[in-house]
């Protein structure tokens, strides 16, 4: 029996240009509006004009150390799988400009803010596990006594549409991990495309008044809608990967674990998992100075846990060998996150597994050193 | 302007293609900027005027290849309170330490008219490997800014941000598509050292190599990679032997792929 | 000299031994005398037969090393409680550095011929002295080992880009390439000698 | 969303009062905010210091934690930063950010016996919380220091370990590895100190700094002594750059050393120690 | 007594790579006259041997840091010979715009930073930036046109990696070449004022009877492709290079000196192209030369800076227009597959003629290498400005001599570097 619905949880139903419409609007409200667009090899996550940059017809097949962007015959503009680099781009720029600061007359130097913000961003197409990811930096970035104000206020303005995923990847786990396939918190808007011969809409619900707002015009969904919508993510929910997080938690307590030699063999200690994984938050400074020396600026790099001087101290790097920085970055990842931020710092994307180069696979790996039995 | 004492920069070249030495004329928009700040004593690329040392600062470029280069190199450590060396030449012997690999009795066989002119080794090798080098500037041939960024840190008393990771974190902060993921081209990145400001990636070609071995090169793995991706052992030899074929981890990985 | 009563009680007050069984004390007792050094005294120098080892009671021994030409090297002070000398127990029983007092000391000590003589017949003796002796061996050598790690860092910055490279440098300089260089000057030389 | 909180990675500017030179690498700086006003921090906390155009470094406050009108650091010239910290004079201004991390629970001890041992360097993170301890001396039982330093050259803080010494509630012991000069007193690692220090082992808290093998070996004395892991507390340093657990350099196992320490009670990280390439 | 004066330029600034100048005048007679080469040998010739053939435009743009196009293109064409490649249009047009970045960068610098000041009596730009630093500022910036070119298309000024063989790995996108053009027009109107500036000059009267050798295209001022020419009238492929042009190898030197077997030093370069191709000028590099008081004949090598000058108008309109024309190619190389044979490429690098011969194995792999560049070519012509020079100039002092020789060697822009590079020579008493 049909219940009539409340009004701040409008579900609506836009076809294409509907979508587009949308993206239009977006852009009119003056939002920078990012989405995926193909790049020559790969769907990335751009500044995009309009639903015509949506990668239509694009997927992707992934697997260890492998990416390749597949044709499909529906014409979906969602189907892609993932992007190779996650929101954290957009949130959390590779560089940022911590600030400036100029000598002044007479001794000392005077310190200026970096630059006024960007205007605020609407990010398309926000996949399950990327919200989940994009919450757990969040609660890095203003969880404990410290808060990156640009961090917060960058996520607090953006207004983000998540896309339920219809299929999974070979490299997909969020089933294990607890964060997808399924959209359940941190959106403005939620689509679900529906393809079949007749039609291809996008079912459309508002997470928040703001997202409602966005909604307004557009035509309300039927039941039957609503329950195809439901529907689709109940494929992606057929995974081949998967990660039991609790037993993850024991990896803290296998430094010694012959696997970590193993894994140092084949590990590049390249930093491409910590650079693509959409939790991973460590950051470096850079200090810069103009030739003569009277302007200074710092400024805030994406680091990597796989470099030397990450772990340097004066003397010499705490990790100079490879099992050991892996043995952090994974540990850190599936174990010790825990303990600091009371969840898992891993939110099953898959990226690390795509794009390591020589395909080292964070599930195996886990497993072997937990001895969950799978290898 | 007042004449301040500015540090006396002087530019050195031994075996090479100027090609390190012309980025630092290639700085249009810092040229002036700098010569303001340091004194050009010694650089005979862009200048008759010489100055006699000691140097502040030496950028040394091109390899050591003749009798006559060892000598050079230690006058101009000992006329040089910092010694910097630039590109892949003056780091690892440049492409022209291929000598190193042959014997070079077999390159002369060939026609040539009066071999007596000629004084030269039969190796290539990098400036360090005679004389110590206070720092090292990758690239075949170096990044201007790199460069720039070296001189201004030695100037301003502080460390240069010169990165010794992989190439790859560069092409992920630039959010350059990993080609070999995406493409499955044959890419040095992983066990490259950053710093070249992500060109040939961009440019959808496989990394070379010309900034030399990363930090902690796991050429190995990466080989086996390559050869998992279809290149021959050949190709792999070949790969690692280019610009910085001297360098140890890919002299190495190179010999091992004979 | 002591009364032997009194040696016993200074015995059993001492940590070293703390908790022993009260025939085997009287065996000690036996071997055992209380002495007195003034600062500068030696309690025993090196090469010297090690006849005694001690227990100090209180004030500070230098265990140190003579050199000829400059003042001795100070190895490590031992004050109340620890022990000095076991070269008795290793032959050839010779003391392998010198003990000085630093301050007034009284000290215990133990003639090495006698004690010897009773582990050597009373297997739990021997046992008992030994299970003692090895900590404060082990703990000694740890200590010492310590202190040749330079612990709280050198004094003189490590540059990391300077030394780093050099270093690397002057190695693979003297290996290959300075050898190479010196054989090529040679053969230069002689080159301009011939022409 | 509530208020956004300033920025904790921009730095504050100190104007530098005075300089004095501790060893020939190590001086301590006292500095006043150029804007005026206090600084109050806990005793074993640290600031990130910035030399302008050169970077950043954390080091820990040397200072005395009841006199807010100046903040004072001890540092040792090792790397650039420092080296150039040490090219500052009176009258120069640097960047400050902090306090940061977490303190010497000298509060906590009231009651005890107090151990210090310090190794090198290591005292000037000790100084406030023995500043604080001596404004409490009344609260607890033995008060006692035990420092070693490499040479006699090398004792950071002489005068005042000196005037230390000579207060009767106050047990200072000092050695070195190598005994130079005219130097009469102890000779050996900080660790035997411990033996030695006459305090009830079963009734002390003990504030350990050093470098990490020293504090490894002075927790294991300390131990072997009979005071209980959780009587010790340690300053742990590691590769910081941001000081407020947000850049994740510091982390070790489960820590950020920069907001979970530097100051650790010991029987949380025990284990941690024994872990190589941590 | 004999007057003896032996006047020695041990190493000559503000040129490329490592040269020296040696003469002996005995009694008012040069009885010695040495342009050397020390620049070591490299021995590219004989590493390329087994190298794939796709490498090799890379690996020979090594030769030389200032025109590595001369060398990247050079070896891409020869590859292409052998290939039997065509490459499309918009491909074309990607090569000459590019090497036209590479002559705007090249001449912009020679011109202004390395020849100018010998005619300004300064030691360096930098002094004329103290004199007048609009000007040097201006030369940068034209130089930095010609770099943005080459880092557009190639990644990078200096050994750009976006070449290869059958074209580039990745087609520039319309917007980015649009991006150059406001810095062309520019361009253009700065480099028609170099040639006035230039024009203005002081020059010594010196008339050279030189056979200029270039490579010659009916439609355009030929500079990566055509037959070659010489004012002695052959006209011939580029294939048939080796057919005219032997080598020469002299005590004094570590490179080869480059001569046609008809017997007359051959002149390379600015001059010779001039010379040659006037009539493929276009009117705006016409009407600057004119204006400047060139004749369509300049025999005189100091005259050099000017002609350099006018084909910088030149290059700075060609750029212009291809990348107002620009479309993006449909696939950014050419490819074919690989078959054994033997190929030449050659194109004029901003100093002259480099030419590139190689012969290639079933496989890819290079069986033999040769390459004949610019500087080799003119070290003969060279040595013959210096006798005239120093001739006239016998009665000035040493200093006064000397500079002025340094000068008739920056004539040439000489690129020392790869002179040496082709020398397959014995070290010494291994």
């Amino acid at each position: 029996m049909a219940k009539a619905k409340r009004d701040d949880v409008a579900v609506t139903v836009l076809d294409k240009d509907g979508l587009g419409d949308f993206i239009k609007n977006l852009r009119k409200s003056g939002y920078q509006v990012f989405g995926p667009r193909r790049d020559s090899d790969a769907v990335i996550y751009d500044l995009i004009d309009g639903a015509d940059d949506l990668p239509a017809g694009w997927g992707s097949e992934q697997k260890g150390g492998h990416y390749r962007l597949r044709r499909r015959d529906d014409g979906a503009l969602f189907g892609y799988g993932l992007g190779p680099q996650g929101w954290k781009r957009q949130l959390y720029p590779p560089r940022q400009k911590l600030f400036a600061a100029t000598r002044k007359e007479g001794g000392g130097f005077t310190l200026a803010p970096p630059a006024p913000p960007d205007p605020p961003m609407a990010f398309i197409g926000v996949r399950a596990c990327e919200l989940a990811a994009i919450a757990r930096q969040a609660k890095v970035f203003g969880d404990r006594d410290f808060a990156d104000p640009g961090y917060q206020r960058r996520l607090a303005e953006a207004l983000i549409v998540a896309v339920q995923c219809g299929e999974a990847l070979d490299t997909c786990f969020c089933a294990s991990m607890g964060t997808g396939p399924e959209v359940k918190a941190g959106f403005d808007v939620k689509l679900t495309e529906l393809i079949d011969e007749s039609r291809h809409v996008f079912v459309a619900e508002a997470g928040t008044p703001r997202g409602a707002k966005l909604l307004k015009a557009a035509k309300p969904a039927s039941p039957a809608d609503i329950k195809a919508a439901a529907q689709v993510v109940k494929n992606a929910e057929i995974q081949q990967k998967h990660l039991d997080p609790a037993a993850a938690r024991a990896l803290a307590a296998n430094p010694e674990h012959p696997r970590w030699d193993q894994v140092a063999a084949r590990c590049l200690t390249c930093g491409n998992c910590t650079m693509v994984c959409p939790t991973c938050f460590c950051t470096t400074v850079e200090d810069v100075t103009d030739l003569k020396g009277d302007n200074a600026e710092r400024w805030r790099k994406w680091d990597s846990c796989f470099t030397t001087d990450f772990s340097y101290i004066h003397g010499g790097a705490v990790r100079t060998e490879a099992r050991s920085r892996y043995r952090q970055w994974i540990t850190h990842k599936l174990s010790t996150w825990v303990d600091q931020f009371d969840e898992t710092g891993c939110v099953g994307c898959g990226r690390c597994i795509t794009w390591c180069p020589v395909g080292i696979d964070i599930t195996e790996e886990a497993a072997a050193i937990t001895g969950q039995g799978r290898n | 302007m007042s004449e301040r004492k500015r540090p006396k920069l002087a530019v050195w070249k031994f075996s090479s293609c100027d090609g390190c030495q012309l980025t630092l004329l290639d700085c249009e928009d810092e040229l002036l900027a700098l010569t303001e700040e340091v004194r050009i004593s010694y650089f005979l690329e862009a200048t008759r005027k010489v100055e006699k040392g000691p140097y502040d600062v030496s950028l040394v470029e091109g390899s050591i290849t003749t009798p006559h280069d060892i000598k050079a190199i230690r006058e101009v450590r000992k006329q040089s309170k910092l010694l910097i060396t630039i590109g892949a030449c003056a780091t690892a012997g440049g492409i022209q330490a291929l000598r190193n690999f042959k014997n070079v009795k077999d390159f002369i066989r060939t026609v040539y008219a009066h071999p007596e002119y000629i004084d030269t080794l039969t190796t290539s090798t990098a400036i360090s490997d005679h004389v110590p080098v206070d720092f090292e500037l990758r690239g075949c041939p170096v990044n201007k800014y790199q460069m720039l960024e070296v001189l201004n840190a030695a100037l301003n008393g502080r460390k240069p941000n010169i990165p010794r990771h992989s190439q790859c974190i560069e092409c992920k902060e630039s959010g350059t598509v990993c080609r070999m993921v995406a493409a499955g081209t044959a890419c040095l990145g992983p066990v490259t050292q950053a710093g070249c400001g992500t060109l040939c990636p961009g440019k959808d070609r496989g990394c070379y190599g010309c900034f030399g071995p990363m930090e902690t090169p796991n050429t190995a793995a990466l080989a086996g990679q390559l050869l998992a991706l279809g290149q021959t052992g050949r190709d792999v030899h070949r790969l690692f032997r280019t610009y910085n074929a001297n360098a140890d981890a890919f002299r190495k990985e190179s010999d091992s792929h004979g | 000299m002591v009364k032997p009563e009194n040696l016993g009680r200074i015995i059993d007050e001492h940590p070293f031994f703390q908790g022993i069984d009260a025939t085997l004390r009287e065996l000690l007792v036996g071997c055992a005398a209380n002495e007195r050094f003034d600062a500068g005294q030696f309690l025993f120098r090196q090469g010297q037969s090690a006849k005694k080892f001690f227990l100090i009671r209180a004030g500070t021994v230098a265990v140190e090393i003579d050199q000829p030409g400059r003042p001795p090297i100070i190895i490590e002070t031992i004050a109340e409680g620890d022990i000095a000398g076991w070269a008795w127990m290793v032959e050839p029983y010779q003391s392998t550095f010198d003990a000085r007092a630093m301050t007034l000391v009284r000290a215990l000590s133990f003639d090495a011929q006698c004690l010897r003589r009773k582990m050597e017949a009373d297997p739990a003796l021997g046992f008992e002295v030994m299970r003692r002796f090895v900590p404060v061996m082990a703990h000694r050598l740890a200590a010492a080992r310590l202190q040749m790690l330079d612990l709280y860092g050198p004094t003189k910055k490590p540059k990391p880009e300077k030394t780093a490279k050099p270093e690397k440098a002057e190695a693979k300089s003297k290996g290959r390439n300075r050898a190479a260089d010196a054989r090529l000057e040679k053969a230069e030389s002689k080159k301009k000698k011939d022409g | 969303m509530n208020v956004l909180p300033h920025d904790p990675m921009v730095p504050v500017p100190f104007r530098i009062e005075k300089v004095r030179r501790d060893l020939s690498d190590t001086f301590t700086m006292e500095m006043v905010p150029e804007a005026g006003g206090d600084f109050a921090f806990r005793p074993g906390q640290f600031n990130m210091l910035y030399v302008f155009g050169v970077g950043e470094v954390p080091i820990s406050i040397s200072g005395d934690p009841a006199d807010r009108s100046v903040l004072v650091h001890t540092t040792r010239a090792v790397g650039t930063v420092t080296e150039a910290l040490d090219a500052l004079k009176p009258g120069d201004v640097l960047g400050v950010r902090g306090p940061f991390g977490t303190a010497w629970p000298v509060e906590a001890a009231f009651g005890h016996d107090l151990v210090f041992v310090a190794g090198g360097v290591g005292l000037a993170p000790l100084r406030p919380a023995i500043y604080q301890a001596m404004a409490h001396r009344e609260r607890f039982g033995r008060v006692i220091v035990l420092y070693g330093a490499r040479t006699p050259e090398d004792i950071l803080y002489k005068k005042e370990l000196e005037r230390w010494r000579g207060r009767f509630d106050l047990d200072v012991l000092v050695t070195v590895d190598r005994a130079t000069g005219k130097w009469g007193g102890n000779v050996g690692v900080v660790t035997n100190l411990v033996a030695r220090g006459g305090f009830d082992p079963l009734n002390t808290a003990s504030f350990v700094c050093g470098p990490e093998v020293m504090m490894r070996y002075a927790a294991a004395a300390l131990e072997k002594k009979g005071v209980a892991r959780d009587n010790i507390w340690v300053s742990v340093e590691r590769n910081m750059k941001c000081g407020c657990g947000l850049c994740g350099h510091c982390q070790w196992g489960p820590h950020f050393t920069c907001k979970d320490g530097p100051v650790f009670r010991f029987d949380g990280i025990a284990d941690l120690f024994q872990i190589r390439e941590l | 007594m004999a007057d003896i004066r032996t006047i020695k330029v041990e190493a000559l600034a503000r040129v490329e790579g490592e040269g020296s100048l040696h003469v002996k005048i005995r009694d008012g007679v040069i009885k010695e006259l040495h342009f050397g080469i020390f620049e070591p040998p490299r021995f590219f010739e004989a590493f390329l041997r087994g190298r794939d053939f796709r490498e090799v435009p890379d690996i020979t743009a090594r030769i030389c840091g200032i025109c590595p196009i001369a060398y990247l293109m050079g070896a891409s064409q020869a590859m292409e010979d052998i290939l039997g490649i065509q490459v499309t249009k918009p491909i074309r047009d990607l090569r000459r715009l590019v090497y036209c970045g590479e002559w705007i960068e090249s001449h912009a610098l020679h011109v202004y930073m390395l020849h100018a000041p010998d005619f300004l009596g300064l030691a360096d730009a930098l002094e004329l930036a103290k004199v007048d630093r609009t000007l040097v500022e201006k030369a940068l910036r034209l130089k930095k046109i010609g770099n943005e070119i080459l880092e557009t298309i190639g990644g990078r000024a200096i050994h750009p990696v976006g070449l290869r063989v059958g074209g580039f790995y990745k087609a520039p996108s319309k917007r980015h070449l649009r991006a150059l053009e406001e810095n062309l027009k520019w361009a253009v109107e700065t480099s028609v004022a170099t040639v006035k500036l230039v024009g203005g000059f002081d020059f010594p009267d010196i008339q050279q009877d030189y056979n200029f050798m270039a490579l010659h295209h009916a439609d355009e001022y030929a500079i990566h492709e055509g037959r070659l020419i010489t004012s002695s009238g052959l006209d011939f492929p580029v294939a048939q290079f080796l057919d005219h042009v032997e080598e020469e190898h002299v005590p004094w030197s570590n490179a080869l000196h480059g001569k046609p077997k008809d017997g007359l030093a051959h002149h390379v370069g600015p001059l010779a192209r001039y010379n040659l191709n006037y009539a493929q000028l276009g009117n705006t590099a016409k009407e600057a030369a004119k204006d400047a008081g060139l004749s369509p004949v300049v025999r005189n090598p100091f005259q050099s800076i000017v002609v350099r000058a006018v084909e910088l108008v030149q290059v700075c309109e060609d750029a212009l227009k291809i990348v107002q024309n620009y479309t993006e190619p449909d696939a950014p190389y050419v490819d074919a597959p690989v078959k054994a044979g033997e190929g030449h490429g050659c194109t004029e690098a901003p100093r002259g003629i480099c030419y590139h011969r190689y012969r290639i194995h079933a496989d890819g792999s290079v069986q033999d290498a040769r390459i004949v560049p610019p500087t080799a070519q003119n070290q003969k012509v060279m040595e013959l400005d210096l006798r005239k020079v120093v001739q006239a100039n016998l009665d000035k002092s040493d200093d006064e001599i000397k500079w002025r020789a340094e000068q008739a060697i920056r004539n040439y822009d000489p690129c020392i570097s790869c002179a040496t590079h082709f020398l397959k020579l014995e070290m010494d008493r291994g």
